[in-house]
């Protein structure tokens, strides 16, 4: 099993939720998370206190998927987060070890 | 507002003899007071934080910016012809605007009056009428939220209010061709109703929907800040609509009465739909009703009795509850704060129902000259109708007009973006 | 309230002449209008802004639900017969219960006036004293906050109005048994805060306490609210007491002295408590005294000068410190916002004490007819503990009666969701 | 405020006769109980939520408790001796400061009244100008705030109130010095407005900056909640600058209207010189340029015409914009909350402007005694530096005073974690 | 050292970390995330406009560990955050390969 | 790659970020999270209602780095994020088996 992290628009979050649902991914975790990279942020002006905010708002989805859903998931994710503008953001794979399901003690694929 | 405190105005001549020299009475100028206070209150913050509560967060603070601006260049073409326009004397042309005579408000001193209301100083009616000039074009707000640029809505709404709302109240209140036919418009169905309600639909088509309308939900960021701009209204109207009996007498007890009692029922109603069509009220539904009945009163909340009001009161809870699932759900225009099923539904119903209850049979007060019932209710038909007609005209002709000069809309990035930061480079919450 | 301005009601039978022809007076008018949109202002949105802001973010719409609903539902039954049964004519049953004679308002027009308050129309009189209908069930609310199902809270509040608050008015102000006692409660330490208060012990008890408590932390989830409705109390609290002069008049600025003394005072107690206790005054607990200052102050505040608001004020604040401490922390009672040891406690505590500091000796005005101290505190003391038990009992019974027809909790699902999205299918924030 | 109503007063003499008995006017009581009502409202919670809006989320409530307190206790010093000293007989001193015959409000009852008022009662007087009192004080938390201790804050305020504010308010309205050499101060330019404004600047010097200033950004953390007090204190002011006229007349009317119109034309000046010079107009500009209006106009509101008051407003909104620009980011001062810059300098300059548009020539009305336009300027120009000038030596002395017996600010942890959690043991929000 | 992630209903948050404490592990690091599963979320109703909420609010705790305590530290989790419920959430197990205390330097299992 | 995962004090956000850029590091994900650990927190009080609240704000900060950068990022945080008291944080070290930049499809070192 792997686990899947991506940092994307928040507002491509719906379309990469739909995305994944399509290719069998059925659960998922969300943060709200900020972001710092290449794409610019925004200015704030406070009475003549200009300071640049260059954490963006980002999306963070987390899922565990098997192994043989991992390149499809992947392809789902960039196809629906893609904007084609910066800071569409990144997709990271970690190994999961182990996963189990709170509720019935299931372990390994079965508790995805 | 009541038509001629000291005499009757019926029409231009006698109003070319003010400011006269009057003794005002000290207990209705100062609920006059009191009352020009309350109506700023509605705006600011009331109405400010009613509208700021339903956008999302991103663009709460584009929409204060709207509410104050508003209250800011209104009071200033107030000052310098609005007020002018609206009640001072239009010679020849009188019946349709007022003139120039007054421009600066010039003649104005602490002692003057206004002929019609000699029972108060002229500062404080013309500041009492201020305040309704400000709310009207505020109003109009809620359709085009979350979407229109700043320079463009500013513009929108000087024009807007030049050549809607002072002609408009001019007709009514000002001695114009509806005053001197007997309509009836207590405290502003149909000026300041219908006025905005149906620029708001018209505002709402010429901009279009919102990006993702109707597919994204679009949830208010914030309701308790709406409930707290609700109970201001509520509050503020009391000012509003007994503040028009331009006197602290018992025709304005009356006419608050009224007010409460068909905002109590405009609220029940909207949630008894509510519970019957979704299971279960809602709390932006009973601020909705609220706001219905309020607007479906004020034109007759000074000719009703209280039984009258709790009916006009059901009415707009439950009409204006279907009229907003009709012009979102089905029609599925964007009208963003629901700003025409609800102040231009209700304001038109209130201007006719005023020809019905405020008749002695139903525990009004019947016209002064005996006219029929049915006579007055064409009346109010035809003053209602020529508010709708003029407004949606010229607003539209308004609308074009900016949108020659400047465009109307943010662009689609600073509209994901956020109105807050793309315009005015500030961001309404650091929690 | 003042009992009879234009001449002493002592009892049923100068109330049978009434509504009378006569002026009223511009300057009182004004200031009851403003009185009453004052009182109103107190509950929308005083009142269910300081109530929103103490409960958990998840039911911070189901509170100013019921504070709105309230405000609604209580005006529609005010004016159908509330009214009446509380300052119409009772006839024989008089000192116990008014009429029917004044059901939905007959006889009201714009000329009335009410016999004991000539100086201001009718419509005038019965809106102010509707917005005190209101806000008393909604105090009760901060009892059952976070647990009650809406309709059982809906169903429980009318019954409360008609069973509870109206026969107490009408003892105390509607020329009942205790007006005719000359019990003193000039704005409603036992109208209003002693049957509030005594209400919500009751009703904690009798729907136990919120899941979780004592062991799990209920901190408020937005104090800043909640101190945007304490000043809002404060200052609508000006119409509420200064308004009960019915008059605006010396009498009307004493009371609004004593009123904005007290408050200060319980502040100042409050805090002080706080610091010697926990080493640390807190906001909470500075809103908290204004309130137990003003709640207590209230039955007193025409009757005392000064010195004798400072005294009842520093109180105040402290004896409401201890008794919150005791009920809640001791009994570990679950009276959700703390309504009985504040209003419960404040408002029995100052109705007494308005015997003692309403004595020309400690700086404020005796009884007319130059009743001993001791007498008048004897009549306080009825008066108070009447109240207490009439409404402990009705409101039980109310409560049993209600449950029998409908669960009065939502269940522990619905508990641990939140009752925003279980009752009303909506979110308070969307940040 | 106007000065002598009843009679003019010319220094103490006068003084010495009150109270006299005399019949209230019911409406002039009735404006000036709602101006009282609409004063504190200008605080509690409109002054508060401003401000708290303004910080960083973990000190909102530090800001809240700090303008809740001061009105706690400024009140109670209020009737135990600030009423005395500020408006009593002072005897031969009386050019400098009033006297101890009224401490605890010695001789009033409800009937009595102020001798150079005497349409009011005089309790009504006493509260007006107890409201004036509060908000003083409070508005000088604007510089220290997130890094005063609360204990300090407390002694300074209680201390500046008796020291600085009560003695200048003796000599601009309770008969002094600057009364008697025909100062004009209609509403608090001076006596509120520098006296607070310098005595800002002082304080965030004395102080020093918060941790991180200026290289760290500070923004606001809900500006709505700013937004809803901006527009609490827009309506308020009513109360402030037309209550100021103790009539409800013509006079109050003039007052309200170039009260509003300098707010208006504060607000669009301020929004005019960010779009030139940063390219976008802001919510916190038209907020800061409506105080600034507001703050401006004060001293000269009751004697000037809309013209005059639509100059000073604009030019309020320039200078303050330009000023606010100087102090914070040339001088690198934090004052936090920027209230030197707009309502030191604001008053300042809407002092010495009443000398100019308070001139029948230019739409105003000309000092009663036919004084030279010239000599005016001098005199205004004379009581603004005087009230810098004390404002600034006594504030210095107190600051130091104080910081012998405790510590003025919190420790370098307390100011990073928070004042809400190191000082109160709160947090605001909890969503 | 393994890193613990398990996401939780919120209101069992105090429990999961009084059962942790119990067996050993006194440090944990908790974020507030929302979770899209086989748990049905609500739906919500403005002016008529009604729609569905999917995302329903979890707690995301994360807790390192040394490699003999990972299966208590799960049966703690498991134990505290049941409820029997669909949506009682997930424990995920990953390698951790360092771990570092900032204040002290410190490396490894002697910096959890 | 490694992805690396630090919780620190959230007033040194700012410093981190720039440390970490100034190694070369121009990517990073930040999430508000609540730690518990050590570090006591604070007590609250509300109508005498007095309780302990043991969750303290933390910043998390994730920044995924080729494997050379490791190290140096690593001292980078631990420099900036330092202030010698309790509380100052750890840093966690997660093997990354794959990034991708969603924008272009880059994979690998050149994603980051
Ligand atoms: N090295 C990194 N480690 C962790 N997150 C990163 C890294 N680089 C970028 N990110 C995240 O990805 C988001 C997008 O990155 P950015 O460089 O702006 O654009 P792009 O993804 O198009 O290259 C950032 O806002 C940040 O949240
Ligand atoms: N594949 C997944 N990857 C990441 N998180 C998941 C995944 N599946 C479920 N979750 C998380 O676990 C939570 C509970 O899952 P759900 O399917 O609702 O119930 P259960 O845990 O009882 O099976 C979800 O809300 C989500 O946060
Ligand atoms: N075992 C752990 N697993 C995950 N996060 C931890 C762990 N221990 C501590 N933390 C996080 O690190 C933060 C700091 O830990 P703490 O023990 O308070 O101080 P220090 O880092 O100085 O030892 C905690 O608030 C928590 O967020």
């Amino acid at each position: 099993m792997k686990l899947i992290t991506a940092i994307i628009k928040p507002f491509r979050l719906d379309d990469v939720r739909n995305a994944l649902a399509e290719v069998g991914v059925n659960g998922m975790t969300v943060t709200e998370v900020k972001g710092f990279g290449r794409q610019r942020g925004h200015t704030e002006l406070y009475r003549g206190a200009e300071y640049v905010v260059d954490f963006l708002p980002k999306a963070k989805v987390e899922v565990a998927v098997a192994d043989d859903l991992v390149e499809r998931a992947i392809e789902a994710i960039t196809a629906a987060a893609r904007t084609g503008k910066v800071g569409d953001g990144k997709i990271f794979v970690i190994d999961l070890e182990q996963a189990l399901r709170i509720r019935t003690g299931e372990a390994g694929d079965s508790a995805l | 507002m009541r038509i001629g405190f000291g005499h009757a105005v019926t029409g231009a001549g006698v109003l070319l003899a003010w400011p006269v020299a009057a003794a005002a009475d000290s207990g209705d100028t100062a609920w006059m007071l009191t009352a020009t206070a309350l109506v700023l209150f509605m705006t600011l913050p009331g109405l400010a934080l009613f509208y700021a509560g339903l956008v999302r967060a991103r663009n709460v603070l584009s929409v204060l910016m709207q509410c104050f601006t508003i209250a800011s260049v209104v009071s200033i073409f107030w000052v310098l012809v609005g007020y002018s326009l609206a009640f001072g004397d239009g010679g020849a042309g009188h019946a349709v605007i007022g003139g120039f005579g007054r421009v600066l408000l010039a003649g104005l001193d602490a002692g003057a009056v206004h002929a019609a209301y000699p029972n108060i100083p002229e500062s404080v009616f013309l500041m009492f009428q201020m305040t309704f000039a400000i709310i009207t074009p505020a109003l109009v707000v809620g359709a085009f939220a979350e979407r229109m640029r700043f320079g463009a809505m500013l513009l929108f709404s000087v024009l807007w209010l030049l050549l809607v709302y002072i002609p408009v109240a001019h007709w009514v209140w000002g001695g114009g061709w509806l005053a001197s036919l007997g309509f009836r418009d207590f405290a502003g169905g149909a000026v300041v109703h219908i006025n905005a309600g149906i620029a708001a639909l018209v505002a709402a088509l010429v901009l279009g929907s919102r990006r993702g309308f109707p597919m994204q939900p679009m949830p208010p960021h914030n309701l308790p800040t709406t409930v707290a701009g609700a109970g201001m209204l509520w509050v503020g109207w009391f000012g509003f609509n007994a503040g028009s009996a331009v006197a602290a007498d018992g025709a304005a007890g009356m006419a608050m009465l009224a007010t409460h009692t068909a905002a109590a029922a405009g609220c029940f109603a909207w949630i008894c739909q509510e519970w019957l069509k979704f299971g279960k009220p809602s709390v932006l539904g009973i601020v909705t009703g609220m706001v219905a009945g309020l607007g479906t009163i004020t034109p007759a909340s000074g000719y009703v009795g209280p039984g009258g009001a709790l009916a006009i009161g059901l009415l707009a809870g439950t009409v204006c509850f279907w009229a907003t699932q009709y012009v979102k759900r089905r029609l599925q225009i964007d009208d963003s704060l629901d700003v025409f099923p609800v102040h231009g539904v209700g304001g038109f119903m209130g201007t006719v129902l005023t020809g019905v209850f405020g008749a002695a049979a139903l525990g009004g007060i019947d016209p002064a000259d005996g006219r029929l019932l049915i006579v007055q209710l064409g009346i109010q038909f035809l003053g209602a109708t020529a508010t709708l007609a003029w407004s949606a005209g010229v607003t539209f002709i308004i609308l074009k007009l900016v949108a020659a000069l400047t465009p109307l809309r943010v662009t689609a990035e600073e509209e994901t973006e956020g109105l807050d930061i793309a315009l005015h480079e500030e961001r309404g919450y650091n929690l």
